[in-house]
């Protein structure tokens, strides 16, 4: 299970790190190699997007990065397979995270049985509220697959609560309004959301979109359980390699 | 609680979680403005006085004569203030977004009809505006990027994915997704999470309340046949709404582009190449391949190349309430050029398609049957375009004439 | 016989000999269809149902508000088919047309809304239609020389004189003293020899009658002031003419060019350069030199750029019951921009001769008081002149790839 | 008395000959040179053209020299020196053609008695129907001018009648619809107009438009009392220069 194994996780680190890529950019070996640098580099999870034509949530970094793959011919087959390799080969928990249509053009029983069978341990589809989403949480809980849930800073208390009763393995919180790849300000405000994502579930909680460096890292310790890297782990391979994103990822923590 | 609304199978609200307040604020100011008889009121008042509403229906004596047919109507929404139907949906959205009290608006644009409309409606509301376009689009429509600039909008290009329609719209949700407290997305078309293709679809029945009237004034009974353009879906529901209870064949023209076996259209519902699928926030058929990547479209119509249509036309169609087909580049520039010479109209080249599928079939109805024909906008936008189509070489020393200029 | 009625000592028909039976049966078809009752209601009709009439009344809120002066409103003449008023008097000849059996008409075209207007009814009515247009002007209105073409007229270059309005409306004479028998020349505005001044005000009449009643309705009172923009004095005296008995002051805004002590304007009733002649058949205030010889003119707006004046507004002048003045092409394109940020509102350039007048005065007037402004057409056909006064980049780059592609 | 000078030459004569020219085209000297050259070749009288910026009534040739007249600096004044020139040479009716506003803007009467201080015989105004011209016609009458006055093909027989009330010299008849410098069908029905014309006047009747070779002069001896040669002389001097005119008049008949 996800969350346990957060918990044990947490139990010997003050914060966890999680990062993103976007299956099949560069091309579907460099993402092995990819993630294979950062397991190596330390990450206690991962984030790994199947591409999509449309991705509304995202910021011009991770759009790109969406439409590259695709050009270069990524399929959510080959994305399987890769998922299915990756698990294999690294000991630490591997998410799906991909927009509905994807799921619903494979079939969504399917595809999260796919996920089961490969070991992935959860997936977050951001463009799902729960009130659409009834068949995907039935197959998620039937497999005991982690449904991640997002929290926004434009989210209610009320529907907080709503949301924390779908969510499973941990809760996203995003930073601030927006996409993907804008700097968010890591400030007295964000803390006081963080205390109130963390008072509507007992789940650990995850806070991503603008995360880019130690200080951020630092910042975030104690208020929260992971902190993800997304953009910025894509700036890095772009700009300096492969290999770089070891090195990145080592200094954060 | 997100609020979705489905037509069948179709529809939804397929929101980032981001969103899911601001579209409550909307749903809720939506639906107390419907309720609210002023609303409405108001709505026509400002369509009478500001644009040009009751727009008029035009009996085509001469394409009638010239088929051989049915009689032909046409309804003018062409003649509204910015030259399209898209002013009804944006001055009802333009109502919502001063009781919600934001100051913003944003809107995609593909024939840059929506934009220049909305570009408008914020002058004239005193709202800030900005459109997104996709790069194709801007070139292919650029005397309405034009306006929209003069008008005193910022319009952003659009490079990502096909940098047309559908990419606007994921575009300008990027920006509603940072800007939501003060900026109100104003939806184009019947497309959308709900409740944009309740809503849109709702002001555009303006068209069909005020066609119905002025056939039954003019003939004492209804049409056998009405046609429309269908894009996103806004102006043939439009047309369509106040008829779906009668005895009237309904029938949406899609863009056929090069034709719907080269693989270049724009046919969703009338092509075997469309399937279900849920993208910008809603259900419905799309063009995409079997992974559910969105997939190129072609039209010579800006306005109608889009991936996806409205969930409710989705319905009508597998209802059967809606008869769908589809009319090349080709047959479309025939049909604007007809229209043209015969009647002295010009429709913009989305509505051409509606008025090329008439044509086809026209001359097989009765002298007393009447066929209405939905013009949807006016040509003026796709000089361009048009002059290209017919290779005008004069059109084309001018624009050389003007390019040597600017270089001096 | 000629008829020739006057006005004050301006009008008359000084009319070659060979046209003069022509005028005779053009008199007894205008006379006769506008004592018989039926014919108003049939151009009423036709104008309801193709045009757009009556047009809106626009109350300019924001406009208002920015001079803290007289409530504005616009009288929406930019709605009606084809985008000008002067649909309203090529409708109206068009009837006559079929009545006198004719079946080509002529048409001569400064800003080429006239022209578009007469291809459209020539089209509309299936008369055949040639267009006269100069070659400065055909330069600078291109866009409606491609859609008279589109239209299935002929247009035809004039390349004598000055190149502009005047020098079409000689050629238009030609074409007609050869081809009577069928052919109708569609005069464009209120001047040349009896009865087009008459006939073309008659038409225009419809601004006014609608206004006269609009205005009562929303305010319950008549305006102070009245601005037109001046070309021929069509739609000027179109709205005018409900309203000369009334206290209602009456301002007719000319082209003031690059100023009025430059020599090069259009204004010759607003300035001291205009003197009585008689030219293309009437006699009126021309800008001419001592010999009587037709000067140059220039203004930025094409239908403005005439060099005489309708006969009627000559007298209202000499009567004091006209105040005329003019606006500079500068000032008229700071108006345009305003009421386009404003008010959402694109006036024709010539249009925005009547706003730029009326932003000088509205300020001094109370709040109480009301003006009332026509707006004669709109500026999509002005998309170059425009881009060229603002020197917008993006056009000129959008220009040049396009000459690119042609080059190719 | 220009009509008793018609009368006499007629005697001589089956068919006298008009030309027309614009004054100040190409130049005011060369206008002379071709009057010089016309009444030397022969010619029986000429129409004078003042240059006006807008002859509505005139084809291309005439036109341009109009405008190229002007252009060149013609003036009214000039066009006067010029007529007063030439009275004073040549033994021949000279007449004045121009448009209404010339002489308006230079005062009816005054221009009237200028044309018969320089010893005009007439004037031919094409924009002037009798209705518009009282002012016009009674100077005329005052200074024992001749009005000339124009038939045309669509000029009805009462019309004719009430237009014969104002001429004065001869009448000119337009041979058919259209502007000057097209081409006349010389044919039956042209005879026929031709006869009305006669049937309605005493006066000598002239022809013009489109006469312009022999050929055509042949065809109207007996049917008319004046040919008119006006846009033919124009092209011939364009294209030959001015001493062509004289042969071309000379074999006119
Ligand atoms: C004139 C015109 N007609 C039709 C359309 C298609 O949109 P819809 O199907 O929503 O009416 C557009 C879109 O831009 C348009 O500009
Ligand atoms: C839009 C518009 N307004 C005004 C005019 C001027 O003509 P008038 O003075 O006859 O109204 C023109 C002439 O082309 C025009 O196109």
């Amino acid at each position: 299970m996800l969350e346990s194994y957060l918990r044990n996780r947490l139990k010997k680190k003050d914060i966890l790190l999680m990062t993103h890529l976007v299956l099949g950019y560069p091309s579907m070996e460099d993402s092995f190699r990819i993630i294979e640098t950062m397991v190596e580099a330390g990450v206690d999870l991962m984030e790994l997007q199947i591409p999509f034509s449309e991705p509304v949530a995202d910021g011009p970094v991770i759009l790109h990065a969406n439409q590259m793959a695709l050009e270069r011919g990524a399929t959510v087959k080959q994305a399987f397979e890769l998922a299915e390799k990756v698990v294999k080969n690294f000991d630490i928990p591997f998410l799906i995270m991909t927009y509905y249509n994807i799921l619903f053009k494979y079939g969504v029983p399917r595809f999260v049985s796919e996920m089961a069978k490969k070991g992935i341990k959860g997936s977050i589809v951001p463009d799902l509220p729960p009130e659409e989403g009834e068949e995907y949480f039935n197959a998620m809980e039937e497999h005991s697959l982690s449904s991640i849930l997002i929290f926004s800073p434009t989210t209610t208390l009320d529907r907080m609560q709503y949301l924390a009763g779908f969510a499973g393995g941990f809760v996203y919180c995003v930073a601030r309004k927006g996409v993907t790849g804008s700097s968010t300000d890591f400030s007295e405000e964000l803390a006081g959301y963080l205390s109130m994502c963390r008072n509507t579930t007992n789940l650990p909680i995850a806070l991503g979109f603008g995360v880019k460096e130690k200080k951020d890292v630092d910042f975030l310790t104690q208020k929260a359980d992971i902190a993800v890297i997304g953009t910025q782990t894509i700036k890095v391979i772009e700009k300096d390699g492969i290999d770089a994103a070891g090195d990145f990822i080592r200094r954060l923590r | 609680m997100v609020e979705s609304r489905y037509y069948g199978q179709y529809g939804g609200s397929y929101l980032p979680e981001i969103l899911v307040s601001t579209f409550d604020q909307l749903v809720t100011a939506f639906k107390e403005a419907k309720n609210d008889p002023a609303f409405w009121e108001e709505y026509e008042q400002i369509m009478s006085s500001y644009s040009c509403r009751p727009t008029p229906l035009t009996f085509a004596g001469n394409l009638t004569e010239y088929f051989g047919g049915a009689r032909i109507y046409i309804k003018r929404e062409d003649l509204n203030h910015t030259g399209a139907h898209k002013a009804n949906n944006v001055m009802g959205q333009g109502l919502l977004v001063k009781r919600m009290g934001k100051k913003r608006v944003i809107a995609e644009t593909g024939a840059g009809q929506h934009g220049v409309a909305t570009a408008t409606m914020a002058a004239k509301f005193g709202f800030k505006c900005t459109i997104y376009m996709g790069e194709v689009d801007i070139a292919r429509q650029r005397p309405n990027v034009f306006w929209m600039e003069r008008l005193g909008a910022e319009v952003v290009p659009v490079t990502d994915g096909t940098r047309i329609l559908k990419d606007a719209i994921n575009e300008a949700f990027r920006d509603w997704v940072t800007n939501m407290d003060d900026t109100h997305y104003v939806l184009g078309t019947a497309c959308g999470p709900h409740p944009y293709p309740e809503m849109v679809s709702y002001f555009q029945s303006i068209i069909g309340r005020e066609a119905k009237k002025q056939i039954i004034k003019s003939e004492g009974k209804l049409p056998e046949r009405i046609y429309a353009c269908v894009g996103g879906g806004s102006n043939a529901l439009g047309i369509f709404s106040s008829f779906l209870d009668d005895s009237v064949e309904l029938v949406g023209v899609e863009a056929g582009g090069d034709g719907l076996n080269t693989g270049r259209h724009a046919a969703r519902l009338a092509s075997k190449d469309g399937t279900v699928g849920i993208a910008q926030g809603f259900k419905t058929y799309f063009l995409q391949n079997s992974d559910g990547q969105m997939q190129e479209t072609h039209s010579v119509a800006a306005g109608l190349d889009y991936v996806g249509v409205s969930p409710i036309l989705s319905l009508l169609k597998e209802e059967g309430r809606v008869r769908f087909e589809s009319a090349t580049d080709r047959e479309v520039l025939d049909a604007l050029s007809l229209t043209l010479k015969k009647e002295g109209l010009v429709p913009a080249l989305e509505s051409a398609h509606a008025f090329a599928q008439a044509f086809k079939e026209v001359p097989n109805l009765s002298r007393d049957d009447i066929i209405l024909i939905n013009q949807s906008g006016r040509g003026d936008k796709d000089i361009f375009t048009i002059a290209d189509a017919f290779k005008d070489p004069d059109w084309q020393k001018f624009i050389q004439q003007k390019a040597e200029e600017y270089r001096a």
